[in-house]
């Protein structure tokens, strides 16, 4: 069926009564949450998000699988994504030593939109299903070639116990403990 | 209060021009750091307590999509032009990723098509609510804000099930989408519904029918049919003055033709009116929520982004689909040409139609990208219906808008 | 409304003005010398093309001219919601000066006309309210959205604090 | 002779039930007042409110951290404001926000209260408690800032507005017992001959008064954030700013005081005893518990309702409000003329 | 106390007494603790919306994170808030704003910058309209992401928590005039100068 537009008219209300009535349904409402509050407030550092697999949060880099293209370099929007050349050792031939390109990231510019990992043909990067890591200096958020490929401590790891957000039909969402 | 001892057009502060205020008329500069401007400045100037002109001073979140669109490649613009509208990131990106398509002449999957239709609705539910919580707290109901920005994050979460970000979600691209639905997401969008109409009855309880809160609203900012038309008004705003037009049915996109759903529309153009169709609005999205989410369940099999595309895929990209459900782009689309050509592309967001112009070169990135948005459009009404109500109004005006700055100065 | 009687009824209305119209992806494109552009406009108001979405202005260095196009369409006429027809002047780089439209199109065009002398210096004669709307006015001088101010992208190399070699 | 005076001084119950329960407990109050406004808010809007800085006791260590924060930050004094009035007002204010609780018994004993028996505490607590008001408007007009005088003229309509609908409503009583005497008005509504029962009309306009006076929703419009910043205040930080915040509520408690005593029967249906305990403490619990009903009632307000435009919440004081007042006096006239309370 | 005239110990050298009620009030009272303590349950930030992350801002204090839970309360004016939460994008017009909001908040005050077009332009960074806020203003924390999640901005908010109590940042700006972090901006005379390109 198409859609179709509808005119509505909207319902003035009047008179005393109908005054009367609303004021106490909107006390009646207030006092009804009052007393049942049906909240989910998530206490942060006590409890954190477990977010799902498909969450995006910080990447973190496998060398070993990557092919120095620099396609996640190039379709980054913001330029966060920069190529270092690395002259490393070639396990294949010991003696020679080969020029190789790696990503590094920045996360002052990052806006954790996923296209460098989309992008990967080798999927030699992946998110981390977290967000929550903030820094007191600018510099500590270019990660170096040996930073990028360490799994970032989530700080609420150590702190609190994971929980899940669940939705219901009664409440809104839920939130429910792991384990 | 006079200046102090500044000769008159001194500019100590830029922007603010020191000037001898005539007589009577108290002028007051609301923002840009004030409880009740937001992102913008407007400069009221009142005679007692009438507003007898208001000048609104935008332009804080210029961020010149605009031109940094016309330096970056196809495919980069749409993260960009997402940030103009955070909080309805599908419905601001969709037109542009149409225009491309329609420069391409790419038909994306309908797969990814009911997708889109989804993730749009959902921010569209989402974006009414974060209008009506901050119309909320700007006439005094801080229950309203909480109760709309608590409901909000309902949509939130089910909108990061489906793309795997809050807010930004980059979904869209040129031929369909990034992501499939996860297995559980239907049943989890049909309890949000249900969840939702139930609410609804809440809202209109507390908020929409309360009493003080409809002697605030009932009358004020009233824009006529005609006066709608002039300014040029979009969306809600517009459906709330009489006027029939919403581009989903004015020129379906998407699969919005093959639905079934209701545009309302109310005549008395206030600020109450304004209220009432984004009420009804979300109580539409819903049933749209629904039809897509059963679609989606029933027709399985077809990839989500264009067939053509989809076979050209190495078979690593295959497998990631098959596993996550995660399309995953090749290098070209970074370094993509597209045809040389103008194409326009509209869509209606939650605060009202959205237009692209883009033309390209044949070259890598756009020649130039035109986005007019619907609160870049709404920002006339502030010069044009506030002067004449009291100081008061502005925020109850201003509320029911739903003007959201940052995406009107693009 | 079908596509061809739409540029059937445009073309008829607007007489001898039209010095070129042709169908772009989305939209009819009519092209007017400067000088008619008020009456054209009032022509394509009083077929019921009654609002302006966009006034888009295009920088053409190449051929030294800045296409100032006022995409209208219309909210009172239900078969000519569906589309757009872009009226469009051509204006001289150099010195970009048209009428503004703010008399036929009233609201709709009057920020989007301040945008597009902000962004490209283009001045509409009889606006009555003519200053840059988003930028300040030092950056409004610069005709910012113009081919020739020039934005640098990084390259994927540069910018990186530390060395690897 | 001088240690006796200064003993004297000292001992003399007035002063140190101001100081100790007037200035304290009044400011105890404003801060569960202020802990509950919060709480109840966050509990009807589904949420914790104040919780890590003492969560065994459900945050209400941050009220006090927001007070300390508010005295000990540095205070700004913008180059432009009117000196002595911007430093005067909000101080003179709240202390005289809380000097109408000298004259208002919380207990019939003259030994435990001795200036409250008078025969016009009424009257004179009535008219104390009109007086900070002048002082908020003095403060907003010396800060020399638009939306501070835009504030303080709002606050000026206000007070014009509500003032009589307070004095009416709260006389009502008097209008009845035949008496200004808070004791006996308090008396003659033993055991439940409560005016809030016997004359609702009345009650429902001092509430009324009492809502618009300390600007509570639905009528706080003098400090709408929305159009004026902080209203009167916009211009006040750290202590001055804790000073004029606390007395809006000191203010909101005393009027409480005067509702729980005049419309809820004070201690009725409690009759006080011989002694300290049964004679002052126990009554004056009942009272103060009564009033915090009050104050909690007004605070949980600020959930449910939006704010009402200016000119609608003096269409209210003065088409709604008013009459209501008139007809409540006139109904407590015809109470005495039957004579309920004789 | 016997022998000493009246007037003497109460009034006798201002200096000496100044210094004897700020040992006293500091090293027995341990004010400075408390002014620390007070100050991290009290972090109420001012009503300045910069930019898009705004959105997460506002989700921030909704019911499902309530960043009131810390004692966080945005409040009204500068003049009675000592936090400023840089939300995304500083434009040129913008920067004045920020700046001069920051300059009329009372001592202490903290700023946290969020998103990354606070920290270095984010996806904006080769705008011609955009400002680094760190030249604006001094900035405690930074969140990366565009935009952060709400959970970010409540990490933020405990990380300043920590830092003022560890590093005691409130207690001594207030009291001893500086700063241990040495985070300062110094004034420029042109509160405004960059905002000119």
């Amino acid at each position: 069926m198409p859609p179709k537009v509808s005119l509505k008219k909207l319902a003035r209300k009047g008179g005393l009564f109908d005054g009367v009535k609303s004021n106490i349904h909107a006390l009646a409402i207030g006092v009804k949450y009052l007393v049942d509050p049906q909240r989910s407030t998530l206490l942060y550092p006590k409890e954190y998000i477990e977010h799902r697999p498909g969450y995006r949060g910080f990447i973190v880099f496998v060398k070993e699988k990557c092919i120095s293209c620099a396609a996640c370099s190039r379709i980054c929007p913001s330029a966060a994504m920069k190529m270092v050349r690395v002259t490393e050792i070639d396990p294949k031939h010991p003696d020679k030593p080969r020029q190789k390109q790696y990503p590094v990231i920045n996360y002052q510019r990052c806006i954790f939109c996923g296209f460098c990992v989309d992008v990967c043909p080798t999927e030699a990067l992946y998110h981390v299903p977290f967000h929550d890591i903030v820094y007191e200096n600018l510099a500590d958020m270019f990660m170096t070639l040996e930073q990028f490929q360490v799994e970032p401590q989530r700080p609420a790891v150590s702190e609190g116990l994971p929980v899940v957000y669940e939705v219901d039909e009664g409440k809104g969402l839920v939130k429910r403990r792991r384990g | 209060m006079t200046s102090g001892g500044l000769e008159a057009g001194a500019q100590r502060i830029p922007g603010v021009t020191v000037k001898k205020i005539e007589k009577e008329v108290y002028e007051i500069f609301i923002g840009p750091q004030h409880p009740g401007s937001g992102h913008m400045r407007i400069i009221v100037r009142l005679d007692g307590d009438i507003i007898v002109e208001a000048d609104p001073d935008i332009g804080y979140v210029h961020r010149t999509m605009e031109k940094l669109s016309e330096v970056r490649e196809w495919l980069k613009p749409i993260p960009l032009l997402e940030r103009m509208t955070i909080i309805d990131a599908c419905n601001v990106t969709l037109p542009y990723v149409n225009a491309l398509e329609k420069l391409m002449d790419k038909t994306p999957s309908t797969r990814a098509s009911y997708l889109r239709v989804l993730l749009c609705e959902i921010n569209r539910v989402a974006s009414h609510l974060y209008g009506m919580g901050i119309f909320g707290v700007f006439i005094g109901h801080s229950t309203m804000y909480m109760w709309a920005f608590g409901d909000r994050e309902v949509f939130v979460e089910l909108a990061e099930v489906l793309t795997g970000a809050r807010l930004t979600h980059t979904y869209p691209i040129p031929g369909g989408v990034r992501r499939d639905m996860p297995q559980d997401l239907p049943e989890m969008a049909r309890r949000t519904v249900r969840y939702m109409r139930g609410r609804l009855e809440e809202y209109r309880k507390i908020f929409v029918d309360n009493p003080v809160i409809v002697k605030r609203l009932a009358g004020v900012g009233v824009i006529s049919k005609s006066r709608a038309i002039e300014l040029g008004v979009v969306g809600p705003n517009l459906r709330a003055s009489g006027v029939k037009y919403d581009v989903r049915i004015a020129e379906p996109y998407e699969v919005y033709g093959e639905l079934d759903f209701e545009i309302p529309v109310f005549e008395e153009g206030d600020a109450l009116a304004r209220t009432w169709v984004r009420v009804e609005e979300i109580k539409q999205s819903l049933n749209i929520i629904e039809q897509a989410v059963n679609w989606l369940e029933t027709h399985k099999g077809e990839p989500v982004i264009a067939k053509e595309d989809f076979d050209k895929l190495p078979k690593l990209h295959k497998e990631v689909y098959e596993k996550e459900g995660r399309v995953k782009l090749v290098p070209a689309h970074a370094t993509m040409k597209i045809p040389a050509g103008k194409a326009v592309a509209r869509g209606e967001m939650g605060r009202g139609e959205i237009f692209y112009y883009v033309e390209s070169d044949g070259g890598t990135t756009p020649y130039r990208v035109r986005v007019v948005t619907p609160s870049a459009r709404n920002a006339i009404v502030f010069k044009h219906i506030v002067p004449g109500h009291t100081l008061m109004d502005l925020p109850a005006i201003y509320g029911s808008i739903d003007y959201f700055p940052p995406e009107s100065d693009r | 409304m079908s596509l061809e009687s739409l540029a059937e009824e445009v073309k008829k209305v607007l007489g001898g003005f039209a010095k070129e119209v042709a169908w772009r992806k989305g939209y009819l494109e009519v092209l007017v010398e400067t000088a008619n552009v008020v009456e054209a406009a009032e022509k394509l108001k009083s077929i019921g093309l009654d609002h302006v979405k966009s006034v888009t202005a295009v920088d053409y260095p190449k051929e030294s001219k800045i296409r100032v196009t006022y995409h209208a369409s219309s909210y009172s006429r239900e078969d000519l919601m569906g589309v757009i027809v872009g009226l469009s002047v051509d204006l001289p780089r150099d010195n970009p000066e048209m009428p503004s439209l703010i008399s036929v199109w009233d609201g709709s065009v009057e920020f989007q006309e301040r945008e597009v002398y902000e962004f490209f210096g283009v001045s509409f004669k009889g606006h009555p309210d003519l200053r840059p709307l988003l930028l300040i006015q030092e950056l409004a001088e610069k005709k910012v959205l113009r081919k020739d101010f020039i934005v640098k992208e990084e390259s994927i190399y540069e910018g990186v604090p530390f060395k690897y070699d | 002779m001088v240690l006796d005076l200064i003993l004297y001084i000292i001992a003399y119950p007035p002063l140190w039930q101001v100081l100790i329960l007037g200035f304290a407990g009044s400011l105890a109050i404003a801060m569960v007042a202020i802990w509950f406004e919060r709480k109840a808010a966050a509990r009807v809007q589904r949420r914790i409110g104040p919780y890590w800085a003492s969560p065994a006791l459900g945050g209400f260590l941050n009220i006090i951290a927001d007070m300390v924060r508010y005295v000990l930050q540095q205070l700004i004094i913008p180059g432009t404001v009117d000196r002595l009035v911007f430093y005067f007002a909000p101080i003179a204010a709240f202390t005289i926000s809380i000097l109408p609780v000298i004259f208002i018994p919380l207990s019939p004993k003259p030994e435990f209260w001795p200036v409250a028996t008078m025969d016009y505490s009424l009257l004179i607590a009535l008219a104390l408690s009109t007086l900070p008001p002048l002082l908020v408007i003095a403060a907003g007009w010396s800060s020399n800032n638009k939306f501070a005088v835009i504030g303080s003229m709002r606050e000026s309509y206000v007070i014009t507005a509500y003032e009589l609908v307070a004095v009416v409503s709260i006389l009502s009583a008097s209008a009845s017992l035949l008496t200004f005497n808070l004791v006996y008005i308090v008396e003659a509504q033993q055991p439940f001959k409560w005016l809030a029962i016997l004359n609702p009309i009345a009650f429902l306009a001092a509430i009324l008064a009492v809502l618009m006076s300390t600007s509570a929703f639905p009528f706080e419009i003098p400090e709408s954030e929305h159009e004026v910043v902080a209203g009167p205040f916009t211009e006040y930080s750290g202590a001055l700013y804790a000073f004029n915040m606390g007395g809006a509520y000191v203010r909101r408690f005393v009027y409480a005081l005067l509702i729980a005593l005049v419309f809820l029967g004070g201690w009725a249906p409690y009759v006080p005893g011989p002694g300290p305990i049964t004679g002052y403490i126990i009554p004056s619990l009942i009272v103060v518990f009564k009033a915090v009903i009050v104050v909690l009632f007004i605070s949980f307000l600020r959930a449910v309702y939006g704010r009402y435009r200016l000119d609608q919440a003096l269409g209210a004081a003065w088409r709604l409000a008013i009459p209501l007042a008139i007809i409540g006096f006139g109904w407590s006239l015809f109470l005495a003329y039957i004579g309920v309370f004789h | 106390m016997a022998g000493e005239p009246i007037d003497k110990v109460y009034v006798g050298n201002i200096n000496v007494s100044a210094r004897r009620a700020r040992d006293l009030l500091l090293g027995k009272l341990k004010l400075g603790e408390v002014v620390d303590w007070a100050t991290t349950f009290s972090l109420w930030p001012v009503h300045l919306l910069t930019s898009c992350c705004g959105a997460e801002f506002a989700a921030t204090w909704s019911p499902r994170f309530d960043a009131e839970q810390y004692g966080a309360l945005p409040w009204i004016s500068p003049r009675q808030t000592n936090f400023i939460i840089i939300e995304g994008t500083i434009t040129r017009k913008m920067a004045c704003a920020l700046r001069i909001t920051y300059e009329q908040m009372p001592l202490p005050k903290f700023v946290i910058a969020m998103g990354a077009c606070a920290l270095d332009g984010g996806l904006f960074y080769n705008s011609y309209n955009i400002v680094k806020p760190w030249e604006v203003v001094p900035i405690d924390v930074y969140i990366p992401g565009c935009p952060p999640p709400p959970e970010g901005l409540a990490r933020a908010i405990l990380q300043i928590r920590k830092s003022i109590r560890e590093k005691k940042l409130a207690s001594k700006w207030l009291i001893e005039g500086w700063r241990p972090d040495k985070k300062y901006v110094t004034p420029k005379d042109d509160v405004c100068k960059w905002w000119r390109p």
